[in-house]
This record gives C-alpha cells, structure tokens and sequence, in this order.
C-alpha cells in the first residue's frame, strides 16, 4: 500500500496544492472569477475539511458539497416509517450507524431506541439475517438506505435471507442513485458550475462509462479517491479541462475503478431490484432515482409486508435540500448554529459528520 | 415528550456535559467540583482530594484487564491528575442474581492486586444485589480519596506550553468494541487500562512546570482537551500527526469510520506543561513502563482565552475545530 | 458517501475472506471479487470487498500526478 | 455446579454475611472495617469516617421518600451511627437507557434538599448509561466521608446496658413492599427514610455511656443486634413485647407470615448505653421529631463473650435465640 | 400448616371483601364464606376468606377455660 | 378481636402454663413417665417455640412435632420436576415463598430462578391465574402443596383458569391429606402417644367430625388455636382426657371450626380434585393420601401437560421422614446442625422456619 500511503505525503501535497492554487488563478485571470466546483460525494466533503484543503482552497476554488450523503438524502417520511416499525412490540429495526440521529417528523431511530424501541446499529447488512435468525420471534427490519457502493450489499441481503430461509427478514428500501440526481441538477441550470468531483466509491460500482453522460451537457467529471493528494489531482485536472474549456471525463482513480465498473456488484443489483420514482429530501421526487426490491421478491419488502401510516412529514424550515444541490451555503440557513446543531440537529445535513452542514459547523464555523 | 436519558448522555461528549450541567450541578449547586476528576477541599485543616465512579464496562473481562482492575485504575488515575496520592478507595458492588461468584472472585482479586501496586487500601465495602435482568452482570462503584502532594501542578498556563500524551490513543475502545465480538472486528489490541499514580508522582516529583494533568477516558483525547481548554481558558493547537496511535487502532478506525481521537483511553495521561520543560517530561515518561511512548502532541496558543478551544493543524498548514463528542461513536458507512 | 478501506486478503475461504486492515482484522464477503487472491488488497466497504487495488494503477497515476507536478514548476 | 449471586445474597442476612467474610474480607484483607457502617482511618492525622453504599430500591418512589433522598439519609446514617459528623457526600448514578429526565431531576433535588438538611455537601459525581434493559431505571452510590465527632461512643459495655430503639421498626420494609402492589398489600405505612444525624449528635453531646449505634437497614433489628453482638462480643436479652411496632405493620407481617425483626428500617438508630442514662437517652430521643416513639427494649445480659448471642425473652420468661436473617423474606402460606 | 390471620371485612364486593388486619388492607375472595357480612371477621389464609369467626365463641371458650383454671387453683 | 386478643394475655398464659404443669406432674405421677404429645401442625410447632412453652414444658410434656408442614412433606421428586419445568424456556413456575428453599437432588428454585429460571412467589394461588394472562406466550405452572386449608383455594385456582378462558395455565398437583398420614403414624404403633394437638386450621375446612376417627384407635385429639392460651388449654384438656382414660375428641377452637368444617370448600375440593396415592417425603407412598385433579381437568394438570422424566431422587441422610413420624428427635440425625443448616438445608424440615429440624435449630440449640 505505499503507493497509497505516498497519496498522503506532507511534502507531496504542498507542492499539489500550490499547483492547484496556480491553476486556479490561471482560471481566475482568464474568466473573472473563482472556479466552482461540486465534489458530489459527501465523503470527499469531509476529507476537503479534515486535511485542511478547503481552507487552504478558500480564496482560490468555490467548493460545493452535492447530494452525495445517504443521511442527508432521506426522506422524513421514510425515518417516521422505521419509527412506527420499531414501535411495533416485535420489530427489531437494524440501521448503519449513520441513521441513528436523522430526524424524522417527531423524533429519531436514537430517540425511538432511547424510548425503549429494539433499534440495533450494524456495520454490514448480511449482520441483519444472522439478527433475524437468532430472534425467531421478532421482525427484523433493515433500514435500505445508500448509494450504489451500498446498494448491492442490500440485495446480497435478500438472497442471503433466500438462501437461509429467513422469513423474518424484510428491508424498508430508500436508495438512492448518482446520476439520476446529478441530471436534474444540472438540468435545472440554477447552478453555475465549472466541472463534478465525481464519487470514488460509487464509481467502483458503476464504472467510468456512467458517468460519460456529463459530457453532453458540457460539464467535466474527474473520478477521484479520498487522500489529500487525489482530492488535489482531481481538482487540478476539473481546473485544467475548464480553463481549456473541454469537457471530459476521466478516472483519476483507476487503481479500484474500471470502465464498467463491478459487473458483479452490478449483475446482484440488477437481479433482485427495479427502479423507482424517489423522494429526495428537500429536494423531491425524481424518477427513476432509486431502487426497489421486485415485486418477485415482496415478501422481503417491508414497505409490502407491514402497513405504514405514511404521512405527511412536518414541515420545517431546514434547506438541506437546497445546501445538497448547491444552492445556498449552510450559513444561509437561518437555523444554521442556532436552533440547528450537530447536538440536535434538525436537518439530516446537521447529523452525519460528513453532512454539509455538520461539516461547516465542526470545521468552517471558527479558524 | 417525556425527555428521556439515552446512550448519548453517558457517553462522555455533549450531552454527558449538559446533563452535569443542567441536572445536577443546578440541583447541587456545587460548580465546577463536580464534574472534575476529582473534588478536592479541606477537611480538618487538610486537603483533600475525593473522585466517584461507577464502572459498567461489558465485557466484564476483556483483553488488558477486567472490571474490577478497571475500577481500582479509574479511580487511582482520578486522584492522580489531581495532584493527590491515593489512599484509600471503597467499592460498591451491584450484583445481577445469578452472577457466578467464580467470576466475582476473579474480579475482587484483581482490585486487591492493582490497590497493592498502587498502595491504596479498600476501606469499606458494599453488595447489593438485583433481580435477574435488572443489571448487567456487575456493575462496581468506586471512590477513591487522597492527600494532595507536597508538590503540585502550576496551572498558571502560558502561551507556548506543551501538550503531552502518555502514549498511544484509543487502545482501550477498540480493546472492548472487539472483546464485543459485535461488529466482526479482529485486533489484538490490549486496553492500556493503568495506574499512573507513581508515573504522575515521578513527574510531580522530578519537573517543575507541570501545569495540568487529565485522564482522557471516556470521550476520548478530544473531549478532555476541549474541556480543559474551556475550564483553564486556554486554546491548543494539536499536530495530529505526531498523536501516537497503535496501527491496528489506525486500522479498525478506518474500517469502521471512527475517529480515534474520541475514543476512551484507561492508562493514558495527557499533560499541559512549560515548553522548557518538554525534553524532561518526555523522558521521565519514556523511562515509565506506562509512557514509553510519551510524545510532545501540541501547543498552547492562547491564555486567558474566556472561550478557550481546541484545534488541530493540517498537514498544510491550516486548522480546523476540534469539538467534543458529539452523540454516539458508532460505526459508519459513510 | 461510503466509507472504503484498504484491506489485505490473508485468508480465503469459499464465500469470505479474513482480510487485514493495519493490523485488525475482519472476516470480509468477496462476492463481489471473485477473482481475489491471497495478497491482493481490496477495496472494504460496509463488511463486503468491492473491487480488487490494482496497486501498480495506483503507482502509475502517481507517477503520472508527479510529471503534472513537475510541469507545473 | 456453578456457584451464583442469589438475591439472598443482597438481604443483609446470613449470605450476606458469608459473602462478605469469603469473598471481599478475605481478598481486600481489610479485617472487619469493610462490613461495618463507615471505615475510621487517620488521614494527614485526623481521624476520618468513610462509608459507601449503592441504593437499588424498587420502586424509586415510594411513601415517605424516593431512591434519592435514601441514598442521602442511609449515607449520613452511617456515618452518624459511627460517631462521626457527616461532611461530604459523593453520588454515582447509573441510568438505564430511557429514563425519564424529569424522574432524574426529582431525585436529584430530594438528594440535594436531604443533603441540605443533613449540613452535607455533594462534592463529586459521576453518570453512566447503560442499554435499555441492562439496569433497572436508576442505582445511586453514595459515599459519605465524615469527621469523628469530638463526642464519641465509649464501647466499655457492661452488663446491664440497655438496649435503646429510637421507634417503630419495619416501616420501610412494608412500605416498599405495599407500594410494589405485587402481593396485594394496601397500607398507610410510610418509609421512616430520614436522616438521623441531629438526633444522634444530640445524644452524643448531652449523655454520657452511648455504648454503640447502629442503623438496622437490610436484615432489620434482628441482624444489626446479632452483629453488634459478635463484633463486640456481649450478649442481648429482647423484651419482644416492648419493641414499637406500627399496628399496621403486625398487621400486613401477620398476613403474610413476616417476622417484623427482619424488616429494613431506613430511619431507625439501635442504641446500647449505660443504664443509668437510659431516661436521659430516652427523654432526648423522645424530644427529637425522628425519635418520638423510643423505647429501651432490652439489655445487655453478658459481656466478653467470644459468642456473643441474641436473645429474646418470651411472655412466659424463657428465652429463644434469635439468628441473624437467614435466606429472603418471602411470603409464606404456613 | 397454614397461616390464618382474623381479617375484619370493611367493604363487600360480589366476589371479593376489602379486609383489614390491624389496620393493613387487602382485597380477598369470599366464595368460600358465602353468608360474609361487613363488620365480620373472618380467618384469612392465602388472599381467601377461609370461615367467619364466631367472636361470641370465642369469649365462651374463653370463660369455660377461665373456669378450669380457676377449678384448678 | 378482644376477645381473641385476650389469648396472649401475659397473666393468663402463666397461669395457663401452671395448671398445665400441675396436670403434667398428675400424669407422671400416675404413669410414672412424662406425657407424650404430638402437634401435627407445623404451624403449631412453631408457635410452641415461639412463645417459650416448649422451653417451659421441656420437663414435663414431651412435645412431639408431626408431619403437617406442607414443605417438609413435600417429595424431593416433585421439586426436582419443578425444577425441570423451570428450565423449560417458556415457562414460569408459581411457588408459595415457603417452597423456595426446599432442596430437590441438585437444587432447589430458589436456585433455579438464581440459574435464571423464571421463579416467581406468590401470595395467594389465584395470583398466578393473572400472570398466565399477563404472559400469554409463557407456560404458567402452579406448584400446588398444601393440606386441606391450601386445596381448597387451588381448586378455585382451576375454576378462576376455567371461567377466564387461560389455557396456558396448569397445576403440579402434589397435595397432602391430614387423616391417611395420621392413620399410618397409630397404625405403625412405633409411637407411644398420648395424644393429638389436632391442626386448627385443617380443621376449619373439614371439621370436627373429621378426626372422631381417632378414638376408634382408642385415642385424644383437641382441636386447638395458636395463641399461647390456646396451646396450653389444648395441652391441659389431652392430658386431663389422658389422665382420667377417655379418648375423645375435643373442639377447643370453636370460633372457627364447626363440625362439619366449611362446605363450600369441600365441595370446590370435590369438584375438581380425587384422591390419588401421594408420596411422603421420607414416609413413602400412602394411599388415597392427597388430591390431584379430575382426568376432566387434565388441561390445567401440569404433570399430564408436560413431559417430565421423574427420575428417583438423590439419597440423602436426611431423617426428616422419621422426624415428622416422631419417631426420632432433629438432634439424633447425624447431619443436624453439621452439614444440615437453615442455611444450606439437606432435608426440608430445615428450609421451613416452622420445620422441625429449623424449629430445633432456631430455639432449641442453645438457651
Ligand atoms: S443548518 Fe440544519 S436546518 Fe439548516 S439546512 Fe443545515 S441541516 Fe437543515
Ligand atoms: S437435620 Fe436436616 S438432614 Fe437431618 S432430618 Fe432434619 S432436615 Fe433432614
Ligand atoms: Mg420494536
Ligand atoms: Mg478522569
Ligand atoms: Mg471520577
Ligand atoms: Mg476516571
Ligand atoms: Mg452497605
Ligand atoms: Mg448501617
Ligand atoms: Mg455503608
Ligand atoms: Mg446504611
Ligand atoms: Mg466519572
Ligand atoms: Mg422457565
């Protein structure tokens, strides 16, 4: 893994960054202004802030946090749905620990565990069958939550509760996919926007190809991994493509990326789920936007197997769904560092530590 | 809403610290006292330090120590940062019915040991026990008290001064989340679980300029920086890079998304000293069983600072925040 | 978006593999990797190995990023 | 076959007492210090009381008190039957998962109105939380730490001490287990929870010959007057038929086939002193609200008695012996 | 052999009396004392009503025994 | 109540006891030994002890403790069957708290709760009834002991199970008759007696007329109350009837017992219990010597409920079966006060307090 670990060399990622910076005021001599960029991934969000790039990049590159956070693009009413199955006497409700503290309408899946519901935080999703096994009695009921990079872990799941015969085994799914998001982004044309750090992980699933649709509406993507020196590449080669005015695609990540991506991962996904027409939190339903379980496969559909109450989710005055596509930044937010914290947070993009808005509370708010 | 306590409250962040806040030291009007290592305050002319602390720890018995050494070392350390020589500490046994009296044995004796090696004695006593299901196992109260040294910690902090760590970071939280066998975890990491009295007492002893000394148990590295900068009104920069972490803690964060700077340490001290002073401290430490691995990990960069804060240094040069633990540590996908 | 780690294969059984992340370790699934070999380094997210580390990729674009670099001076 | 914590073992009786003499007296090697109210030991050469208890009572709220203000007056009890003046207090609570904060907060403000009362300040804290189902709502240590009065008892019995009660014995015992509503026991009873501090120093400054006092919590009279026998070595004569009873507390013992020796008393103090004083002791105790119903109940009928034994005098002018608790008080049908 | 208490009935339900015994209260079953009338005592055993005591009896046997004794003095 | 009250007055129970001695000293004069008394009733036994009569009798009437201590009787293989249905995981075992501490071969279930059995004690038999419907996924089974005075309310245990539609609720029926055991104890003729001190509260139930049986074997029985007066004028008439010849059968505890005892107690016996060959703890099997239910009623008959292996019970030294005949004292048994304590009993006439090995063990021991 040395070459790896050289990603991350103190002496590498200076002169990376000094060259970024260069580039970029090669870019603000030629257009006026600074470049903007949306690094999608809310992981990538998170390594700008912790290695100190976005800081160091303040003054040169506009940096845009995008939808790319499984927390902070679920749906209220899909955390009130899990909250009445937990309060159900024999449900146990499995989530990744991300999940725990996303407010629903009333209160979280901590609060409903907090209130004595059975709520159990997992690391893998096949953890959820052995649950499900060792509690007979009970309902399992696994949160579905994630991007493509977590999307077939879900589906392998299903065919490991198939092959086991676990009946007392369903998942409420609420996943979410890259491009069908990126495309009304930039389809609503709200944004100005000079190129897509494009997510690392996701793209080990999908493949470069995925993401070559960019290139029709003439906006660049550079696929990048999570070190300080590939966050810095990637901006770079968006930084160059932009001030030669190409737009193109390319896989800087290639040591885990291919073309096609995991066929695999993707062959799973494909043989036990279909699309479907998703909420986005803030932002709405966009079709074709997620993946659901088919209806072969409804008896470990939660969504079929239970009757959920769906009701209107209360409404407030959180604009995560316009922080996760750019529109404002966090401190437009009126609830920003006010009634809204990480402590108790009121919008999704307050909970996870790589939310846009927790992000600019833990790192962004003082020096 | 009924408001309820939740995990969160006990978990040694945020919500720990508003719970201490807004109940109980309201109700006990006692200031700060409460929520320190210990209490210190003259009784008959002398003064005298007192720290309480429960022990729940599951498993019981886990790689590095079990509950019962836990408790002595806890309460040990408590006195210890506070500039007290231990002396006497009483254990509180809650007891779940059925509870295998080999195990409590077990247990019982290796509180007897670790109070021999750090020359403290069990005073009093005290067993109750619970109906099945009405506890987990055992669970241990001890409260240690001690006469506060001859020599004492200066806490008149300057700009400049050294943050020290004893050693490694975060060995006792991935220690006991693989002793849990919950999330598939493998490690070979051993809980630093420690007596640091005679450590401390070398250093007391031996440098001057010693300004502050805390335990950063539960919460972690982070959480007792920040509340000693907020408490002594100082701010602190960190090289998070020279923080010593084991690899395989290196290793299990990075598998489950946690930051190891939150996790609970048993055997470790972190230290605010005179920057004259380093080299000394460091090398009394090094030559401790319990501090080979001692580093200088930051600086003080601002006193009399009436919001005092913590912030680490990236490798390029910036800051960034560091705030206490906030909610839970649990692992993560993203 | 997803937590993905690095992680070595040291032992393989049919459906998972014991994998080691500096030093901790973890029983990983490899459906998704079915060529995997002891040795080889994968990609860990979520309890699944999701792609094999091509580690002489990773060198190359490094080498690649250092001529940029390089240029750029 | 696995030898475990029964609930037997928490009822302050015979298991108790063995619990305590194999397990934790033989490994802390602490002699009898650690099964007495408070331990006495110098420190910076004064003379320090220190006591530690853990209160698990069910349920947390119950006529006459709550779990809070027993875990300040059974503290300061001890302390108080020691001859020492209660200084400070220490409190450690473990919460589960879920409890109510409003609950929390009423506790904690008996704690701190008790601790008031009793001139005592809580000086150090700590909070745990553990899963849902890993405890039962709240446990509470407190550890007291007093200083020995000026006035203290003169343990020279002789025979002819009396044997001094500072009320009716049993009410909390019934009150506890009529407000479980399990056994479908309805009484007025209240739990005499109170802190005896004031009506003991008075005793200790105004008579001479107080002997030894002791609260008879767990195991009821029965079992502190049996303990006090063998650690002092004398014996006791009980006239069974002067001990105050509550009428309603024959009443609820009769129907459920109850000795009311056995009952826990929380606000109750057991008194041998000189026979002479036994009108001064009663008249004091008598003046004070939490003494009101004190009668002399027995007398010391031997003294260096390497057995020393308690008895009862029957109606007809034999004597029976009375044993410590033995088992649990459980209801009984013959 | 068997723990019997004089319980006075202070209320009366269809198939349960309120029960006082030295003024601690308790809910017991009557079926078994069918002509039970508030102001009776009866014997108590295991939350049921076993027999109504005779109180009138009582201070009979009393005085016969009382006689014996005297008899014998 | 006074004048029940009036039976513990300090000064009749002197004089009381005096003209008991006086009548004692006539016997012995007569017969040239002391009086030999049993009191069946444990209950009895205790209160001997309690009051100090025992102690004040100790040289003139030989006292001798019977077999009506419903623990002590009790079969070591009942309790090891309890044991076992203790252990089944779904079940909960009701137990008066006398039972607890009775030892089976291995344990007792005081044990198995502290093994994590589910053991819960009870006051009255109907107490159970609403645990099984507080529980409807456990098994509730009722340990039935008892004489007379105790069957009658677990025959109302049934009834309360039948009118409330529980199914999840049974009875271990292992009840005990007063008159079998007694007609063996004069049958054996081991016994030189003198006399019953006939239980009161039996007697409540099935009257006086029940124990005229006694005088066809040309012996006394006085049916007596528990207050010390009531114990010594018990005492008085046995050995005035025992003095002048006669054997009679007296009622000296009128203000409860009638003659017929309580009929609508024996017809709820009747109702749902037959006769059946019970076994004796350290006696053997009697017949037609205690009660189980009706095979009309095996739905609520745990032992035809559920399966249990009733293996033969551990030998132990225990002596209690000759104890409770009379025919040796606790102190001729070689584990008394050795291996055998009220705190870790061997037999069961030391778990009950009123057992008369504990009864020995507690007052009798020393002064
Ligand atoms: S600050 Fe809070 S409320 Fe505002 S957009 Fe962010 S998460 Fe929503
Ligand atoms: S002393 Fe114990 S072993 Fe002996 S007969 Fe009595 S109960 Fe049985
Ligand atoms: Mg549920
Ligand atoms: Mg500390
Ligand atoms: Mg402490
Ligand atoms: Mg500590
Ligand atoms: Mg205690
Ligand atoms: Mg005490
Ligand atoms: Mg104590
Ligand atoms: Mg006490
Ligand atoms: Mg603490
Ligand atoms: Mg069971």
């Amino acid at each position: 893994m040395q070459q790896i670990d050289a990603y991350n060399e103190p002496q590498l990622i200076r002169s990376s960054l000094a060259a970024v910076i260069n580039e970029a005021e090669l870019f603000k001599q030629q257009r006026g202004r600074l470049p903007v960029l949306m690094e999608v991934c809310g992981s990538h969000t998170m390594a700008f802030a912790r290695s100190g790039i976005k800081q160091a990049l303040k003054n040169h590159v506009t940096l845009i946090a995008g939808p790319g956070c499984p927390v902070c693009v679920t749906d209220q009413s899909s955390i009130d749905a899990m909250i009445q199955l937990a309060e159900m006497p024999n449900s146990i409700i499995c989530t990744f620990g991300d999940m725990m503290r996303v407010p629903g309408s009333k209160q979280s899946l901590m609060d409903a565990k907090t209130n004595g519901c059975d709520v159990r935080v997992i690391y893998s999703p096949i953890d959820s069958i052995k649950i499900a096994q060792e509690n007979p009695d009970k309902e399992v009921i696994l949160l579905g939550i994630g991007f493509e990079t977590t999307i077939p872990l879900l589906a392998l799941a299903v065919r490991e509760a198939e092959r086991k015969s676990v009946d007392n085994f369903s998942i409420w799914m609420t996943t979410k996919l890259v491009k069908p998001v990126l495309e009304k982004l930039v389809d609503s044309q709200k944004l100005l926007l000079d190129g897509f750090l494009l997510p690392g992980h996701v793209s080990v699933i999908l493949g470069e190809k995925h993401f070559r649709f960019l290139k029709e509406f003439h906006l660049s993507g550079v696929i990048s991994g999570f070190e300080p020196v590939q966050l810095l590449s990637g901006i770079h080669r968006l930084l160059t493509l932009s001030r030669e005015q190409k737009a193109d695609v390319i896989n800087d990540y290639t040591y885990v990326v291919k073309e096609n991506g995991n066929t695999a991962a993707k062959a799973m996904m494909n043989h036990y789920l279909e699309y479907h027409d998703e909420d986005w939190r803030g932002i709405g339903k966009i079709s074709n936007s997620g993946l659901v379980l088919k209806s072969s496969y409804s008896k470990y559909d939660a969504k079929k197997k239970f009757e959920v109450v769906q009701n209107q989710p209360r409404k407030t005055k959180c604009r995560c769904g316009e922080v996760i596509q750019g529109l404002i930044t966090p401190e437009e937010c009126s609830l920003f560092d006010k009634a809204c914290t990480p402590n108790r947070p009121i919008g999704p993009c307050m909970v996870s530590t790589e939310g846009t808005c927790a992000a600019h509370y833990q790192y962004m708010r003082e020096g | 809403m009924v408001q309820r306590i939740s995990l969160a409250h006990g978990e040694g962040g945020e919500l720990t610290h508003q719970l201490i806040q807004e109940v109980f030291m309201s109700a006990f009007s006692s200031k700060k006292e409460i929520q320190h290592d210990s209490a210190v305050f003259p009784i008959e002319g002398k003064r005298i330090a007192v720290t309480t602390d429960s022990y729940v720890v599951q498993p019981i018995f886990f790689p590095g120590g079990n509950i019962g050494k836990l408790a002595i070392t806890g309460t040990v350390n408590d006195l210890a940062v506070c500039c007290a020589v231990p002396k006497m500490i009483t254990a509180g046994f809650i007891l779940e019915e059925g509870f295998a009296l080999s195990d409590l044995n077990k247990i019982v004796h290796s509180m007897a040991e670790e109070a021999k090696a750090a020359n403290v004695k069990i005073v009093a006593g005290d067993t109750k026990v619970v109906e099945k299901g009405s506890a987990d196992g055992i669970f241990i109260n001890t409260t240690g008290i001690g006469a506060i040294s001859e020599q004492v910690c200066s806490p008149a902090i300057k700009k400049g001064d050294c943050v020290v760590v004893s050693g490694t970071i975060g060995d006792h939280g991935i220690a006991i989340l693989s002793a849990r066998n919950q999330l598939g975890l493998l490690t070979d990491v051993q809980s630093d679980c420690a007596s640091l009295h005679s450590l401390i007492q070398s250093l007391l002893e031996q440098v001057d300029g010693i300004r502050l000394m805390r335990d950063p148990t539960r919460g972690g590295l982070a959480t007792s920086l920040v509340e000693l900068c907020e408490d002594f009104q100082f701010s602190v920069e960190l090289e998070e890079d020279l923080i010593p972490i084991r690899r395989e803690v290196t290793g299990a964060c990075n598998i489950l998304g946690f930051d190891p700077l939150y996790l609970a340490n048993e055997g470790k001290v972190v230290i605010v000293c005179d920057s004259t002073n380093k080299d000394k401290v460091i090398e009394i430490m090094q030559n401790h069983k319990y501090g080979e691995e001692a580093k200088v990990i930051g600086k003080v960069i601002s006193v009399n600072d009436s919001n005092g804060k913590l912030y680490s240094r990236t490798q390029i040069g910036t800051t960034r925040r560091i705030h206490r633990l906030n909610g839970m540590i649990l692992p993560r996908i993203c | 978006m997803c937590v993905g780690v690095p992680a070595k294969i040291i032992e393989l059984e049919e459906e998972r593999a014991l994998v080691d992340v500096l030093g901790s370790k973890m029983y990983v699934g490899i459906i998704f990797v079915p060529n995997v070999m002891i040795g080889d380094f994968v990609l860990l997210h979520a309890g699944q190995a999701m792609s094999i580390i091509e580690e002489s990729f990773a060198e190359e674009s490094l080498k690649e990023w250092r001529d940029i670099l390089n240029a750029a001076d």
